[in-house]
């Protein structure tokens, strides 16, 4: 196995907050996703040396910045690691170019200027570069925080919610312009959000956070369509987890009972006939039979409507199965055609490939 | 520790004596050419600041006791110790208020809302106001009309300004202040001596011992016994 | 001889540029801090606020008179400030202190902590931090502990009567000089005296304003 | 009769509470003003730290006494200062005042003052605008010179001497104590009333702080 | 004459700078023109009674806000006017939802509830009701003002640069949003911009402020079309301002002489033979012939390259013709293909309707 270029495994104690993330990434674009709380900021500011980790380690290309067995413990001035917090945290009182200076005290005056320039014209800021950070737009800042935290070229660098300030419609493009800039500079870059959408667009390698502990970190298409536990699989949108019981484990498809209805599942691996096995359906991936359609195959669900949701151009539908709910998406055209009420049964299909094992339950 | 230093005479004075103490040093200076300083503070102060270095050549006090615990100390020179002047005590009525106080058994009387005296703990003149109270056997009816000024000019003041009825002041401050007054009887506290000494340490102790032996000077004296002070006992 | 007024002026201004020096430095060391030892020195600083300054006073003679080491100490390398005008500095320097401390620490925690966070990612000096990014962002409570010390350092007068003494030309500062025309009864003078200390707090308070905002402005401005 | 640190704590507490209400007004009053009328009155607050208290003091007892016109009034409606705690409480609070609007005033200045401009043409009244906007973004401030006020309240002693004397069991406060003690040369007793006071003191402000931080930071968090 | 919806006509001295502008605008988007220090943000605060004129008068729909002769000058409380500042000043401690309800304390409680949630959703901001300024982005914080100056139902709107902490590919968009809710809202809007792209891009009414005083009023295109003086011109792009000396002034077409040149300018009014004239020249219409063209009829000149400036994807050219300057801008293809070299002699045309003459010199 090729060294990553960082790793961490440390322990942090709050007083009602436990952090514990194990990880380590290459030179890629790595995204910490998690929902708010779960400790994404922190654990970003352990890893810059802002707040000092109870023990473990963290390393960035082998040498270490942190070690409590060896009692290494580097401040954030000797980290080289870059880091560009939620709201930037530009100097207000300086330009836009002192601001990317301010970490190039120790180089010689003309070759400090020469660096400035180039990443003021690499970000397109050389107009702005007089500038006070209040009088430029939120797209802007963001660019000078990025410039100024590359200015002294990093070995890793950390962005906290880099796009919460930015218009949704220059996301795009400002995704793209950093994803260029992480293979540029070819360092690794992790950059946390709690926003599924984008963790999408932009990771490479994908770290589920989940209550101080790293729940899963893999690939992004890894982790989208294979999570590891229950609580990724909720947080990559499987709203629909079912325990069920395995009938027949020995086929290229597993048969299981969920209740009442029997599913086949796509699935490699084999299963003890009797054993309970966790499966996630995200709810875009079940589909609604016109009213009167029968209901008896396998993978076929009787269920009964209790609430509309309408989630902006969708429809969040929940169904009853038995006791038991489903949620249900569809687009607004589609709901419309189905002709749907509250307390109306119709029946559900799914098929075997959207049906997810699960292979750790939390 | 006083360094030898080509300098005037430095007196520390307790403040009670600011405005005699200046007269005197004209008197002096015109007589012998040679310049004093005062530094007047309260005599408490002024010994704390004896015993911690303070480059003063003499002390003359209100309160004996303080002289002589400094000289018990061996920062103040016994040999020179001199009573040059005694404090009379005296009653003052607030000047609106038209009372004519005849003795201090008057303080007793209803009319009478409270009484302002010099803090007995660190004053000298409280310390005698409180005398007369107690050998006066009015304690009981004053002691809850008391006020403590900070200083016998605090006291003075309180009256001054009608702030109080009553006081129990130095017949020097009632001067001073042009309020009537009435002198108490001898034999109700004991007296208020005024004493000075030379410091140990002195580097003028000639100039020192000049000064001293003109406060016993009649004209002196004389000062004196104009703002209220009684001739010392030589 | 020294005049009362030019004494005050030499001593406050001396205290109010140590007691800014200092309190900046202990400002910076306190904000955001929440440690035991931070809070021990930030009572301790506070202290010359709460004791009265008399006895403020009577503490500074003992430590700092001829019969104590440091007093010693201090006397055998030719400083001495028992009963001279440097005294009085001292004495004025540490009252003034916890008013410069107090504002100026109140104004650097209000700047946002990301920023100092930011800044020490990015490789400088925890003191070139705080020179560059929050001295300049606080230089408004900077200023108002400024005034406030040079008015306290200005009006101190029960420790400096303490340790310096009340001796006229030498350590005789305007406000002491006040108290001794109130002990002498002459309060013609006290009154002259109380208003020259009036008139020139008022001059030198609005120029000092008008100064500090002039200079922290053209510093700091942004939009502040 | 009241011990002299209660005394001292219901002193400096009323005192402290009128002085920040008070401070807090007059802030607002003199924030960002430039006129002669702001400057004298500017000036005049800050005089208390200028003045020795004990001067102060005297000028309190003059114009609260019996024989003046401000002092009879009081009187006639049943308000007696001289020689009363409550005259304690006036001095303190007279002494503490300068802290909170120094503080207070810079805090508030350092507020954007396009936010009060925007404020004013919603409709809002100044004293609306004051009380919403400005106050909770300037917390830090007023809560340094609320501290700094509190600390000098609990100190005060040559004003507080002049006007309500020094009548143990009514107006003894703790400060007072000591220097009676110093004054008698009771070292012994100052020492220990000095210590008392001293961590009081410290014990008070370190919660003052706590709980002022938790309060106004729940009001006006943002990202300060 | 149709009485105009707001009249402005005041004078304010300060130490160095004197603002005396009049002009009156109708329920329409208006916006003030003018280079950076022409006292703009002045002339707003002044509407909004932020500063108080020295003389002269601020009337509304027939009511005055201020009047020096009648001794009226009404509190900004008072004047029903919106302001949005420059950098929006949003209450950074209070919700997006308290910012806007601010100057509704005198409605019921429902009512302004009502009026809260019908604003935010107008500017789709119901999602970040909860949130602080500092957590939503620009755009979003701008419509945040817009609605909190909006929420009192102004007689007038005031706004300063609004678009500057925007990015510029969204500023299309809010600038759609703005013309909008001018038109919905039916009052005058008085917008500030140094942008000539925005004010070209926004503008009914354009009022151009040079000095503190109003050098011209009018719609857009006149304005753009006929400036009325050497400022106004150069302030809308017509950088070339000439004096020539009029030939023939009967004519369908002015002649007129610059220099040693000819030149037929379109011209319905007529001028007195030999009497002076001031012309303006858009440097992008002129055109360049290639090497070699003749350069004798009217509208042709002989001019020598001294400078070439590119420009984004342009180039600013500067020519001498005898002793003076001529600026013309071309695209940077056409500049390629005209193989150009700073020295080298060529000929300009301009077209008689390309010379605009601006009837009051300075
Ligand atoms: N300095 C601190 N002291 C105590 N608890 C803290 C501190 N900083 C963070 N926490 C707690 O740690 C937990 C994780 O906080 P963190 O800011 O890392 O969350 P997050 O994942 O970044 O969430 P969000 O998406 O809302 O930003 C929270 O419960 C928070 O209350
Ligand atoms: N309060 C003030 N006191 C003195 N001069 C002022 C004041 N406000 C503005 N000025 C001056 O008035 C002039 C006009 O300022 P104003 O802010 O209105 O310019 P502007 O047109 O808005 O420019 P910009 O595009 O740079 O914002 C400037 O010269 C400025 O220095
Ligand atoms: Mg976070
Ligand atoms: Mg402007």
């Amino acid at each position: 196995m090729a060294a990553a270029d960082f790793r961490a495994s440390f322990e942090l104690r709050l007083p009602d907050f436990n952090l514990a993330p194990r990880f380590e990434i290459g030179p890629e674009m790595a995204v910490l996703f998690g929902a708010s709380g779960a400790g994404k900021s922190l654990t970003l500011r352990a890893l810059a040396g802002l707040v000092r980790p109870d023990q473990g380690y963290i390393r960035l290309n082998g040498h270490a910045l942190f070690d409590s067995e060896e009692g290494i413990d580097l401040p954030p001035q000797d980290r080289g690691v870059g880091y560009v917090p939620q709201h930037y945290a530009l100097f207000p009182h300086q330009s836009i170019a002192k601001n990317v200076a301010f970490g190039l005290h120790d180089l010689p005056n003309a070759e400090r200027k020469a660096r400035v320039s180039e990443l003021l014209a690499r970000m397109r800021l050389e107009q702005l570069s007089d500038r006070k950070p209040g009088e430029v737009s939120g797209g802007q800042q963001q660019r000078t925080a990025l410039a100024r935290a590359l200015a002294r070229r990093p070995d890793l660098l950390l962005m906290d919610e880099p796009f919460a300030a930015v218009e949704e419609d220059l996301r795009a493009h400002l995704r793209e312009e950093l994803l260029r800039i992480q293979k540029d500079f070819a360092i690794p870059v992790l950059l946390v959000t709690h926003s599924r959408a984008e963790a999408y667009a932009l990771a490479e390698r994908l770290i589920v956070i989940s209550e101080g502990e790293i729940v899963q970190s893999a690939s992004r298409d890894d982790v989208f369509r294979r999570p590891r536990t229950p609580t990724v699989a909720r947080l990559m949108g499987m709203t629909n987890i079912l325990q069920v019981k395995v009938v027949d484990g020995s086929g290229t498809e597993l048969l299981a009972d969920w209740g009442a209805f029997r599913l086949a599942i796509a699935y490699s691996g084999s299963r003890a006939q009797g054993s309970t096995l966790t499966v996630g359906i995200r709810p875009e991936e079940i589909r609604i039979a016109p009213a009167g359609s029968e209901a008896q195959s396998a993978n076929r669900l009787t269920a009964r409507l209790a609430k509309d949701e309408p989630q902006g151009v969708d429809h969040v539908l929940q169904f009853t199965v038995d006791d038991q709910l489903l949620e249900v998406r569809v687009s607004h055209p589609a709901f419309m055609a189905l002709d749907l009420s509250a307390g109306q049964e119709r029946t559900l299909r799914v098929e075997p490939e959207s049906i997810h094992v699960i292979p750790d339950p939390d | 520790s006083t360094a030898p230093r080509p300098e005037p005479l430095t007196i520390a004075a307790a403040a009670s004596l600011a405005p005699i103490f200046d007269e005197l040093a004209e008197i002096y200076e015109d007589e012998t050419g040679e310049a004093v300083i005062f530094s007047y503070s309260s005599t408490g102060n002024l010994a704390q600041q004896i015993r911690n270095g303070a480059p003063f050549d003499i002390f003359a006090s209100a309160d004996e006791n303080r002289v002589d615990e400094l000289i018990a100390e061996g920062l103040l020179d016994e040999g020179t110790r001199l009573a040059f002047a005694r404090g009379v005590l005296v009653l003052v009525g607030a000047p609106e208020l038209g009372l004519s106080l005849e003795s201090v058994e008057d303080l007793a009387d209803p009319i009478i809302r409270d009484v302002a005296i010099a803090n007995p703990r660190h004053a000298p003149y409280g310390m005698a106001a409180a005398q007369t109270l107690l050998r006066a056997g009015v304690e009981v009816a004053v002691l809850p009309k008391l006020v403590y000024g900070e200083s016998v000019r605090h006291a003075g003041l309180l009256v001054q300004t009608g702030n109080t009825d009553a006081g129990l002041i130095a017949l020097s401050i009632a001067k001073s202040m042009d309020l009537p007054s009435l002198e108490l009887p001898e034999e109700l506290y004991d007296p208020i001596q005024h004493v000075a000494a030379i410091h140990s340490d002195t580097s003028q102790s000639e100039q020192a011992a000049r000064f001293l032996e003109f406060l016993s000077s009649p004209e002196a004296q004389a000062v004196f016994e104009r703002s209220g002070l009684v001739a010392g006992e030589g | 001889m020294v005049s009362p007024l030019v004494l005050s002026l030499r001593v406050a201004g001396l205290a109010t540029l140590f007691a800014v020096v200092f309190g900046i430095a202990l400002a910076a060391l306190l904000a955001r801090r929440r440690s035991m030892a931070a809070n021990i020195t930030d009572a301790a600083v506070t202290l010359p606020l709460v004791l009265p300054p008399t006895v403020l006073g009577y503490y500074l003679l003992v430590l700092l008179g001829a019969q104590s080491p440091l007093g010693a100490w201090l006397e055998s390398i030719g400083i001495d400030l028992v009963f001279t005008w440097q005294g009085a500095v001292v004495a004025a320097t540490i009252v003034a202190l916890p008013l410069v401390v107090g504002s100026t620490r109140a104004a650097i925690e209000a700047v946002d902590p990301d920023l100092r966070d930011v800044a020490r990612t990015l490789g400088r000096s925890n003191t070139a931090i705080f020179l560059i990014i929050l001295l300049p962002l606080a230089w408004r409570g900077l200023l108002a502990g400024g005034m406030l010390a040079f008015a306290r350092a200005l009006g101190e007068f029960g420790a400096t009567l303490m340790i310096a003494g009340n001796i006229p030309g030498r350590t005789q500062t305007l406000p002491i000089a006040i108290y001794d025309s109130v002990q002498a009864g002459d309060l013609a003078s006290a009154n002259r005296q109380a208003l020259l200390l009036t008139v020139v707090a008022v001059v030198l308070l609005v120029g000092i304003r008008y100064l500090g905002s002039a200079l922290a402005g053209r510093n700091a401005r942004g939009r502040g």
